[in-house]
């Protein structure tokens, strides 16, 4: 089972993915480089989180483009398991891997705080070790995590059960008042309509090492190793 | 550009901002009249910002050795031996004036210029603190906005970078309603064999430059900042450099893979006097000369002069001294980046510092005598105020009667209340590190991999110095090393920044002599040597005068174990609240007197600093023995903060009963030095109390948590506080918020 | 050469919460007149281009490909002699 | 009622590091005539004026008070009917 964390240039949060695989998870990971082409052997690839090209223009306008986002797109047209956290989750959306846009917090400002999420959908690859309804604790940090899309878009995601996180409070409560940044739908992380492709603005690599105090979010990691190992064993 | 017509019948190195007698030495130094680029060379290197020519002389009261120090001042950053050949190393740096002009930018360019400090030495940076200083907003916009956009800056460029900001400090006084400090620290880690030198060796070595392109930014930087802040002048204001933490972050990726290899014998960030002071500093130390052909220096702006690509203070740009032969290695790796590496000049053997011009000699003077800047030893005076503050007896201020209302006010007062509303705009966590977030007493960054951490702090107290620069300083070397050590770190080490007034002016002078002094006699007492610092002086603007006289103290120490980190926030309720150390009558400076009387007044408390290193041992030793639950030290406000801060963050109350024979103001919010609250459970409290018996210092079990939430202070019988915890959480986490509100 | 100076704005219906600070904004400091604040990016650039047809069009090309994201942002531009 | 369409840009001479990022990025993808990209700001704004001369007025005193920070930025605006 090999994990690829994508490296760009301004990525600041791909030595903490790879800590949570190689340390936390314990499986073999290596780093696959933007300028490349062939992804070479991997069977889950993590887009990090940070500042790719500075996040000017807008977080992963210019990022997308990069050679190693068309290898990346063959990857998830054949099945591969994607993650995009935080700016990974802005690249897959400027790169339309994903539906919608991620917009400037509502409150304009960057905001760092361990936060709240309710699962939503259980039952995907990224997901599936967790119950839908549960809350858990995962770290944001970000300036542009307020998620839209068009209302057709939304209705749909939701009817496919898209939406795999959403913020809310210790007690699962999702309102307005529970939405750090003003994200429709106090959307988290969603899914791709083929379950393969997830984006999220929580960091659950920073909520991987219990060291650090929370720990919540390896079961993202776990379910998709438990997604590969069966997936593998079926083959 | 009519000034500069009457500037030629002007003395020129007046303009330049040197004196009649300096010109002259620089002349006898040289054995002929400088050219303006020669001039400009000597202006930016003999500055106090380049030069140290004001607090140079004093530094010599340091304690700067010591088992654990690797390196002392003298490099970009200190480096402290945290054990297993690793090292950590650190160093602060002031961007007041900039940030006073342009906040966004000044702030963010300090924060990216001290990370490259760190870079320097070949660490890695792994966490970034900042001080900051403001006046009282009240009901002006203006301040509100500059408090906004230093933090925006901060954290943008912070965030950007990837290097977590973990801690610091905001506080407020209108001494700093004119002049703004916006001091950032970092710290790096690294293997020691990885520790780089910023030496230029190797006669033939070639100097490349890296990072960004230089234009006109910042153009003489080194001599602005060391000059009052007056009036705006638009020449100045010509010098706002502009942050690009993206490129800061590509430049680290890309230096430390080159340092990995064995191209590079030396290493210096470009700050202030940029490609100049840099260049000289390397082959200075080297005792070698340099030659430099500006033609080489890849630019944003075309037709620069020599003296301007020499001085400009473009960021993200750092000097390598690369071995002969291996430039296009070095230069691939950038490539691979998307970077140049440059080279500009080599080494050469004959201690001549030369600058060309498309191969063409446009200056040339000794390098030891660009390092040569005179220092002056100024004239002390004890400021007139202190005879006044001095005189303050308690009995002038009442015991105030509703001190329920006062601990609110105290908990919502803006150099005490929560700064979440600022570090939720940092990323804090960004490499995974972060054990202790900011908001408890030190930032706890652990060492990957191995079972230990290091324990960072950044403090200061311009009340405290301006009512007695020494005692002040004393205590705030005391206060970083008190943080340290109830959050299970051992104090390894300090850098300081000196935030003063016009030197020039003997009461000024006077407040840094004796603050420097201050801090000696306190490192010396704990063990913390001074492993680097900076100076910034002329901190005063013609409306508001000079600032509050403002050391501040950026502290390392070492967590031996992870079991070691301790917070300050109540566990459980049924423990037991202890209290380490005196209580004594003392309302003197306090932050009490200040904002509940409006009084800057008195003395600053008395501080042993025998009994300090006594009682910080034996937190040391509880902790780590696994005796405590939660500590915290008594700082700002005193007993009555302290317990309420622990009560908050733990979500807990307390039921206090003292019996102490002291007016009840100075009982809760009085700030005795020494002192500390430790809550321990019922199984631990005795050996606790008992060790401290043993040590000779004074402990006593003051009350217990409670999970009924309110706390319930009580002396010689009679109650002086009950107070529910709801309505202090709200005071203490609001006030920020109202502060930063305007009141339209 | 030419110059271009394009306008990316947010897609109209789609709520800006910066303009509506700095028109909150504005308002505290007596500006009670202005209402509907919106804020974009303008961009200016020049074009090693003498030919303003290949220049719209190269426009247009980067404006949909990077400059703009169109599931939020609108745009428009304007050719200049430089 | 009038409109104001403000743009703020980075004043000549001050770095722009975004402008150059974007231009970077656009070369990559082949826009290789594109050069000094500056990237600033429009704010589009309502104006309950009718008077144009009362309106510029305004606009220029809420550019010099909040708009754009004279230090690092320069502005410019046009007033249309809305
Ligand atoms: N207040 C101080 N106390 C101790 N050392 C200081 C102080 N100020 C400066 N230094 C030391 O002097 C040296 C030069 O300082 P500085 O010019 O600020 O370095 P840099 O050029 O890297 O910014 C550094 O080693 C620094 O640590
Ligand atoms: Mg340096």
């Amino acid at each position: 089972m090999n994990w690829g964390v994508l490296l760009f240039p301004g990525s600041n949060c791909a030595e903490d993915c790879f800590h949570a695989i190689d340390q936390v998870l314990q499986k073999p990971v290596k780093y696959l480089w933007h300028k490349d082409t062939d992804l070479g052997d991997v069977d889950a690839i993590i887009i990090p989180g940070g500042f790719s090209y500075g996040d000017h223009l807008r977080p992963g306008a210019i990022a997308h483009f990069s050679p190693a986002m068309t290898a990346v797109k063959e990857f998830a047209a054949n099945g591969g398991l994607v993650i995009g956290i935080c700016n990974g989750f802005q690249i897959l959306t400027e790169s339309k891997m994903l539906p919608g846009s991620l917009m400037q917090n509502r409150g304009l400002k960057f905001l760092c705080q361990d936060q709240t999420l309710k699962v939503d959908n259980a039952d995907t690859p990224f997901t599936s070790e967790y119950k839908s309804g549960d809350t858990v604790v995962f770290p944001i940090a970000h300036n542009e995590g307020n998620y839209y899309a068009a209302p057709e878009t939304i209705a749909e995601m939701e009817a496919n059960g898209q939406i795999l996180f959403r913020y809310s409070n210790p007690a699962g409560l999702v309102n307005d008042e529970t939405n750090p940044n003003g994200s429709i739908n106090s959307i988290a992380g969603i899914v791709n309509r083929k379950g393969n492709v997830m984006g999220m603005m929580p960091h659950p690599e920073r909520s991987s090492d219990i060291t650090l105090g929370l720990s919540d979010g390896k079961g993202v990691f776990v379910s998709m190793l438990k997604h590969l190992e069966s997936h593998q064993s079926r083959n | 550009m009519s000034k500069m017509k009457v500037g030629m019948e002007e003395k020129l190195w007046i303009k330049a901002g040197l004196t009649d007698s300096e010109y002259e030495l620089l002349t006898s130094h040289m054995g002929r009249e400088p050219n303006t680029v020669e001039l400009a060379l000597y202006a930016q290197m003999w500055s106090e910002h380049c030069g140290y020519t004001h607090t140079r002389p004093l530094f010599k009261h340091f304690l700067t050795t010591g088992p654990r120090i690797v390196q002392g001042p003298g490099e970009n950053a200190g480096i402290v031996d945290i054990d297993d050949d690793e090292v950590i190393t650190f160093k602060l740096e002031s961007h007041n004036h900039p940030s006073a002009i342009a906040p966004f930018q000044g702030a963010a360019t300090g924060v990216g210029g001290i990370i490259r400090d760190i870079l320097a030495m070949g660490a890695y940076p792994i966490a970034s603190l900042n001080s900051l200083h403001f006046g009282h907003p009240g009901n002006e916009g203006n301040t509100r906005w500059l408090i906004s956009e230093v933090i925006h800056g901060i954290g943008e460029y912070g965030n950007c970078v990837g290097v977590p900001t973990v801690g610091g400090e905001v506080r407020f006084s209108n001494a700093y309603k004119g002049n703004p400090l916006v001091n950032a620290m970092c710290v790096g880690f690294m293997k020691k064999s990885q520790i780089k030198k910023a030496i230029a060796t190797g006669v033939g070595n070639s100097l490349m430059i890296v990072g960004n392109l230089t234009g006109r930014d910042g153009m003489g930087g080194a001599s602005f900042a060391s000059k009052d802040l007056e009036e705006e002048n638009d020449a100045d204001r010509g010098a706002i450099q502009v942050g690009d933490p993206f490129m800061e972050k590509l430049l680290i990726e890309a230096c430390l893979e080159v340092f990995e290899e064995d191209y590079v014998v030396g290493v210096q960030d470009m700050g202030a006097a940029g490609i100049l002071s840099s260049s000289v500093e390397t082959a200075s130390k080297a005792g070698n000369g340099v030659e430099i052909d500006v033609a080489l220096v890849p630019k944003r702006e075309a037709k620069m002069r020599p003296e301007e690509v020499m001085i400009s203070e473009s960021q993200e740009r750092m000097l390598l001294i690369v071995k002969k032969g291996m430039e296009d290695k070095v230069n691939k790796i950038f490539h691979k980046w998307d970077l140049h590496a440059v080279v500009i000049g080599h080494v050469t053997d004959d201690g001549m510092y030369r600058v060309l011009e498309d191969g063409k000699k446009v200056g040339e003077v000794p390098v030891w005598s660009l390092m040569d800047a005179p220092t002056y030893l100024l004239e002390a005076e004890e400021p007139a105020h202190l005879k006044h503050t001095l005189s303050f007896r308690n009995e002038d201020v009442a015991v105030p009667e509703d001190l329920h209302a006062v601990l609110i006010k105290m908990l919502g007062a803006p150099d005490i209340c929560s700064k979440e509303w600022v570090y939720r705009q940092y990323d804090f966590r960004v490499q995974m590190n972060t054990v202790v977030k900011p908001g408890s007493d030190a930032a706890i960054l652990r060492i990957k991999g191995r079972d230990k951490g290091v324990g960072i702090t950044m403090d200061s107290n311009g009340r405290y110095c301006y009512l007695n620069p020494r005692r002040g300083a004393q205590s705030i070397v005391a206060e970083s090393a008190r943080n340290q050590v109830v959050s299970g770190a051992e104090p390894i080490a300090i850098t300081d920044g000196l935030n003063f007034g016009n030197p020039e002016k003997p009461e000024v002078y006077y407040q840094l002599e004796q603050s420097i002094l201050g801090i000696s006699e306190a490192c010396r007492a704990l063990d913390t040597p001074v492993i680097g610092g900076n100076a910034s002086l002329y901190n005063q603007t013609p409306e508001f005068g000079a600032i509050y006289p403002t050391p501040i103290i950026g502290m390392t120490g070492l967590v031996k174990s992870l079991k070691h980190v301790t917070t300050m926030e109540f566990k459980q309720a049924g423990d037991f609240i202890v209290l380490i150390g005196e209580t004594k009558a003392e309302l003197g400076a306090s932050e009490y007197l200040d904002w509940i009387h409006g009084l800057v007044m008195g003395d600053v408390p008395e501080l042993d600093l025998k009994l300090e290193r006594k009682s910080q041992d034996y937190i040391l030793a509880v902790i780590r023995k696994g005796l405590v639950q939660s500590a915290h030290d008594l700082g700002d406000g005193g007993l009555a903060v302290a317990l309420a801060e622990s009560c908050i963050a733990g979500d807990l109350g307390a039921d206090i009963s003292l019996d102490l024979d002291i007016r009840s103001d100075a009982l809760l919010f009085g700030e005795s030095q020494t002192r500390f609250m430790l809550s321990a459970t019922g199984k631990s409290v005795d050996s606790l109390i008992q060790m401290a018996a043993e040590k000779g210092i004074e402990a006593a079990v003051i009350g217990r948590v409670t999970k009924n939430k309110q706390i319930v202070i009580n002396n010689l019988g009679s109650n002086l506080i009950n107070i529910n915890l709801a309505e202090c959480a709200t005071a203490f986490n609001t006030g920020f918020d109202k502060l930063m509100k305007s009141d339209r | 050469m030419l110059k271009a100076i394009v306008t990316v704005m947010l897609k109209k219906g789609i709520f800006d919460p910066q303009g509506r600070a700095v028109q909150n904004g504005l308002e505290s400091i007596g500006f009670d007149k202005v209402k509907g604040v919106r804020i974009g990016k303008q961009l200016e650039m020049d074009l090693e281009m003498d030919d303003r047809a290949t220049a719209e069009t190269s426009v247009h090309e980067m404006c949909d490909k990077m400059l703009a994201n169109p599931v939020v942002e609108s745009y428009s531009f304007e050719i200049k002699e430089a």
